[in-house]
């Protein structure tokens, strides 16, 4: 409770925490502490028990069902599931597509989608990146076209996370073509199920599959599930990609991997002395301590500020948790990696044959260190997607330095 | 909301400092003041009495205003903003707070509403060379003498203690160098018979002290000899919540004067902000600014004796965004920061002292990482 | 001139080889290689043979070359940029190198001629799992059974161990896990009774195997028994300079992929590589390679007992050098570099498993530091 | 000498290191060791001891009174001086305006000034810089009006190293102001005796006055010391800059550094223990160390790559010495500063006043100490002057990567 500067705060993260003990299924949690990302019935499980307890949906108003916390207790919220660890709502459904169906939906939609979405019923993945634009969305080239009550879907989206397990997409489509870049984008909701829509995962790095190709090929898609007015898709999409960017700097996330790390650190040997009795080791772990307590702070104070924003704004300085967030978490994934040494380095023949989720893992690596050269190497995207670095930077300096 | 945020009352503190130094403190003023015999302004010093900065931290009781860590965080900040050479830190905070901590009533009522008043001002003696960066490692020795005390040893970087007019001196009466009990916290007058001082100029342009004691006699002690460690240790605490503090002032004008710098200056035909590699590098400042104020914060909001992690955090992350900050400013300046007549190179050089003071930031990473 | 240029010996070699793998082992080609049942192609292998690049370290009068350092970097720098899968490390510079070093001539005779024609492959197996990075440190024991030993413990990343037709094994004889003396090196058929393999494939593709030894018979010791400390040593030196020359061809490659993606990929109407700060970065790892291509010079140059500073310099140079360009080589890429399709992340995975093999970055560091 | 390829380099080496260790003298050596700049007297009198011997023109051509030796030598040469640590022939005189003047000076120019520069009988400066055109040369102001057989100068150069010591200056002047910015400009030889220059200190925030302000108003120019043709100057300057840049590296000096760093680490005490003790500390040296040899062999590739370059023609690569270069020294530098800690922080109350040569010092700091801090501020400069980092990195980025 050290971590909270009023007393209401420290009461209000004990109650989480005393429920995150109580319900969370310790065959997940020992998972996840190992390193394993969760899995799909996993996340669905959780995410109904926390919808029960009224805290699937932390940042939606209470009309819509959320529990009506401030910013800073949404912070507190995610740090205590990080440090259980337990997965986090599915974002897709909760900080993505939820607000924008608050803000932009049609009663109908709301009444269709909001309930299921925030009992995972439905499984929402994100239909924005194309193969031609990642970080540039102005240059999509998706379209869909008018057919009486219905649009026609073609194109193709790229790194679509997840799309595997979704049964429900949303999505930028170009609806007018003879518009200026960001004009004539609208955003729908495909359902999965649609004839001509098809999945392709991407093998990473990682021995993952979790993003896509999703092929669109003459989807029919009907205009009721339109959300916002035609050609006004680019507006949704920047208070959708505005929206609680604090949660991006995964600083708890990020405390808790590097608790980890001092763990294993003590029990891993080499030449019979606990890697932990190693100075050097210990500064490099202490020194990533401090910075993810500064950026704790900095997240603390930058959520603080944002609450005073009107809504829909979006505060540039979130650039900042972005680009630390990231730094932080990959240099622990590599102090991990480190840690790990020469018995991470082996992978299953095929990552992708024996392992449901593709989680890298066969019998001569140590249960405990088979989930860390993977994470090290997934880490390398944080400095890319959601924006790369050098993209991060230059909002910096242009939107904050005035530069 | 959370917590961390000024209150009302501190944002009319800010106002007033920053006002206060306006006026009488800018970089032209500064150099006036350096230049003064004790290297700093005893006018600017009533200012700071008038406007209730010198009783800050004391109890109302002892002629203050009861402020907190976050009262002190402000006021320091300013001071950093404007390269403040005046012996605040020295008096008020370290000397006044072991005053305020370990003295006794009487003690206090003698002491602190005179160093409130502007009307004595006082210096800390603790460092010794042998010590280096070991906070609690004192081989000056103390030993009654009647009523009285004896003092035999030396001290080094006493902050402006060479225009002190008491000094608060700590001494061993028992045990090893490095043992945390036996510590005692004498008030002496530097005029008394074996006090030597040696004034210097530190890098930056602010005063201190060698002080040598061959037999010197202290009249009185502060609080019981024997026990005064702890109290050191969390006198020492505040100084560096309020050198982070400092330091974050200090940072933010660097960082300032950069950004004006990249926007006025041009060459091959443009701002030489408009090439992105300079940007980036402006904004790797800016980021690590932002996670020094957050330390700087958080040193200033804990206090107690609990608080030794979050001190030592502190003045790594300060230490770390100082030379950032500090060489990047100068870099992105280019040669014009290299010289004398312009600001960014005291900031540097500030920044510079700050780190070396009361611990390195290898120094409490290392305390840190056990 | 220097000394350290090559030799137009080693340029027609370099081109050999270049030319070879540019005909039959692009990035296609490499997958269909990884995929054959040993990970790795036996056609390919005939084709170093017929090249003479199997005997290349070996002496003349073993059926070799009598190459030194230069030519192996030679060699191994073109094995990294093609990522090559084939045991040129085990066989030839690790269990050769074991064999032309500490070997009798009939030992020799027996073997370097067949390793030379591709016709015996070999591994060796020294690294333990209770070891981590400490190099000298061997638990596995041998004792003497009549004319033969018998070995028990357990062996880790035997590199391509798991289709070796004869392995070399370190074992004890005497003395604690890490005393230098006591060491024996053992030759070890796979086929005989008490050994265990379990092979595996390696982040990056190659194979490796994990040998358990269960009073396993070896027919016969390379060299004096209890004497093998020093020749363990200098095979590995050797393994790590040829990895260091890996790596420097491994990066080289993923750099001039991230240079050509730079020039094509365009992003806001026009190639991402007109952001400066991307040409920055860019720069940043050309001057690493530049560095570790350097250390990797000096480690080929040196050889003998007394190079260990310059070797363990260079895997600290390299492994440093490897992150900084496998990392930023995805990071200019954007999304597709983190692609198993797309080779980037291939040459980052290898330059993980090199940084991670005989000692990673902070156990030579620590080293050099003594 | 166990540095070296060949045994011909290793017996080079010795029979340098044998003759510095006979002629240096000690008091000299000393005052390097600790850290302080060599003063006017020190280099003069060395320098006139190395051209008795034929070696205070290392790249001058036999016939101009050069050795003869490589490029290679020259590197062992600059290596062995740094190691003593002896000062450098002055880089003005030798390795700036001698080449300048035996490929583009006349008959009579070479003979009334090479032999002078070589002996230290002049001392030039370089009067390139102004206030308006640091990296970016071709905004020169600084005019040259033809008056008969005169030149007259007006203008401002600034941070001129060393011009207070210096009685000839040369210097870029605007001779055609109508011509496009890097034509019509002319290099003249100007005595610093003449009526209407004078020279200003520029205080830098290490404490020396060693770069300098010199104002030419209304400054009387031979028309014969003139180099090269009228309005031909920027090809000079550009051969000029490119000479030489080997030693712009200067390993040898920052491996003397480290060393000193090491013994200092040894002696200094920490609570009663030296502070090599300490891992972290020693990982830092050793670290350094490890990239200080990999820069020593860089820029020996470098420089034999560049001997099979056609002379004049600059080898681009050599901005990676300078980068690199800078950035060791830098480091070695702050490591000398953190290692002499709090008690370096003193600085004499007026750093002008008492040390001839602008060094900071008082009876307050050790003597091993004193240097040091300044010496750490003066490093800020070497990734600045002679073009900063960033500058460099373009240039690679161009001229290298093809960017």
């Amino acid at each position: 409770m050290e971590r909270d500067f009023t007393p209401e705060l420290a009461a209000f993260r004990a109650e989480l925490r005393h429920f995150i003990a109580a319900h969370l299924p310790a065959d997940l949690r020992e998972r996840m502490r190992l390193g394993h990302p969760a899995g799909r019935e996993d996340i669905i499980a959780w995410q109904r028990i926390l919808n029960a307890r009224g805290w699937a949906t932390p940042s939606w108003p209470p009309a819509f069902g959320g529990p009506g916390w401030s910013g800073v207790q949404r912070l507190i919220f995610l740090d205590e599931l990080a440090r259980a660890p337990a997965p986090e709502p599915l974002a897709f459904n909760v900080t993505m597509l939820g607000p924008v169906l608050i803000a932009f939906g049609t009663p109908e939609q709301q009444q269709r989608f909001l309930p299921r979405a925030a009992n995972l019923d439905d499984w929402w993945c994100q239909g924005f990146s194309e193969p031609g634009a990642g970080s540039d969305l102005a240059a999509l080239a998706t379209t869909a076209r008018r057919q009486g009550d219905h649009y026609v879907v073609q194109g193709q989206k790229c790194w679509t996370t997840l799309a595997q397990h979704a049964n429900w997409m949303f999505c930028l489509v170009r609806t007018d073509p003879a518009a200026k870049p960001q004009a004539g984008i609208s955003f729908l909701l495909i359902d999965m199920a649609s004839p001509g829509l098809s999945v392709r995962p991407i093998r990473l790095i990682d021995g993952s599959a979790h993003v896509n190709e999703v092929f669109l090929d003459e989807v029919r898609v009907p205009v009721a599930l339109r959300v916002g007015a035609e050609n006004r898709g680019w507006e949704i999409a920047k208070f959708l990609l505005g929206n609680e960017r604090a949660g991006i700097a995964r600083v708890g996330r990020t405390r808790e991997r590097l608790a980890r790390a001092r763990e294993l650190a003590g029990e891993i040997r080499q030449g019979g002395h606990p890697l932990i009795e190693d100075p050097v080791l210990r500064h490099r772990i202490a020194a990533l301590e401090v910075e993810v307590q500064a950026l704790e702070i900095t997240q603390l104070r930058l959520v603080s500020a944002a609450e005073r924003l009107p809504p829909g704004e979006a505060d540039p300085m979130a650039s900042v948790l972005k680009l630390k967030g990231a730094e932080l978490q990959q240099r622990a994934a590599e102090l991990l990696l480190d840690i790990a040494g020469p018995q991470g380095l082996a992978i299953a023949p095929d990552p992708f044959a024996n392992a449901p989720d593709g989680i890298a893992g066969a019998d001569t690596v140590p249960d405990w260190a088979a989930p860390l050269a993977p994470a090290y190497l997934f880490s390398r995207a944080y400095s890319i997607y959601g924006g790369t670095n050098e993209i991060q930077k230059s909002i910096l300096a242009r939107s904050v330095l005035g530069l | 909301m959370t917590g961390l945020s000024p209150t009302e009352e501190q944002r009319l503190l800010a106002d007033a400092v920053s006002r206060l130094l306006g006026d009488h403190y800018d970089f032209a003023a500064r150099r006036r003041h350096a230049a003064a015999p004790e290297g700093w302004s005893r006018d600017i010093w009533a200012r700071f009495a008038d406007l209730g900065l010198l009783g800050l931290p004391f109890a109302e009781a002892d002629g203050g205003f009861g402020g907190g860590g976050m009262d002190l965080l402000v006021v320091m900040e300013a001071f950093g903003r404007a390269l403040v050479l005046e012996p605040y830190l020295a008096s008020v905070v370290l000397a006044g707070g072991a005053v305020r901590r370990a003295g006794d009533a009487a003690q206090r009522a003698a002491i602190l509403p005179r160093i409130a008043a502007g009307r004595l001002v006082m210096g800390f003696a603790h460092a010794e060379p042998a010590a280096r960066h070991r906070l609690r490692h004192v081989e000056t020795g103390a030993h009654r003498d009647g009523s009285a005390w004896r003092l035999n040893g030396a001290k080094t970087l006493v902050l402006n203690g060479d225009s002190a007019e008491m000094l608060v001196v700590s001494a061993r009466l028992s045990g090893m160098a490095e043992d945390p009990d036996g510590l005692g916290l004498f008030l002496l007058d530097p005029a008394a018979q074996g006090v030597s001082r040696r004034g210097y100029t530190l890098l930056y342009g602010s005063r201190a002290c060698e002080l040598g004691l061959d037999d010197a006699r202290a009249d009185a002690a502060l609080g019981a000899p024997g026990g005064a460690g702890p109290v050191i240790a969390q006198v020492i605490d505040e100084a560096i919540a309020a050198l982070a503090a400092e330091a974050v002032g200090a940072m933010a004008a660097a960082q300032a004067l950069t950004i004006e710098h990249l926007k006025t200056r041009r060459q091959f035909g443009r701002p030489i902000g408009q090439n992105q590699a300079l940007q980036h590098k402006a904004v790797d400042m800016l980021i690590a600014l932002e996670q020094a104020r957050s330390m700087a914060l958080l040193a200033a909001f804990r206090s107690g004796p609990a608080a030794w992690r979050e001190v030592a955090a502190a003045k790594v992350q300060i230490g770390t965004a100082a030379r950032l900050i500090g060489e990047g400013a100068v870099q992105l300046h280019g040669g014009i920061g290299m010289t004398e007549e312009y600001a960014v190179g005291h900031y540097l050089r500030r920044l510079m002292v700050i780190e070396q003071l009361f611990g390195d930031t290898a120094c409490h990473l290392g305390r840190l990482a056990g």
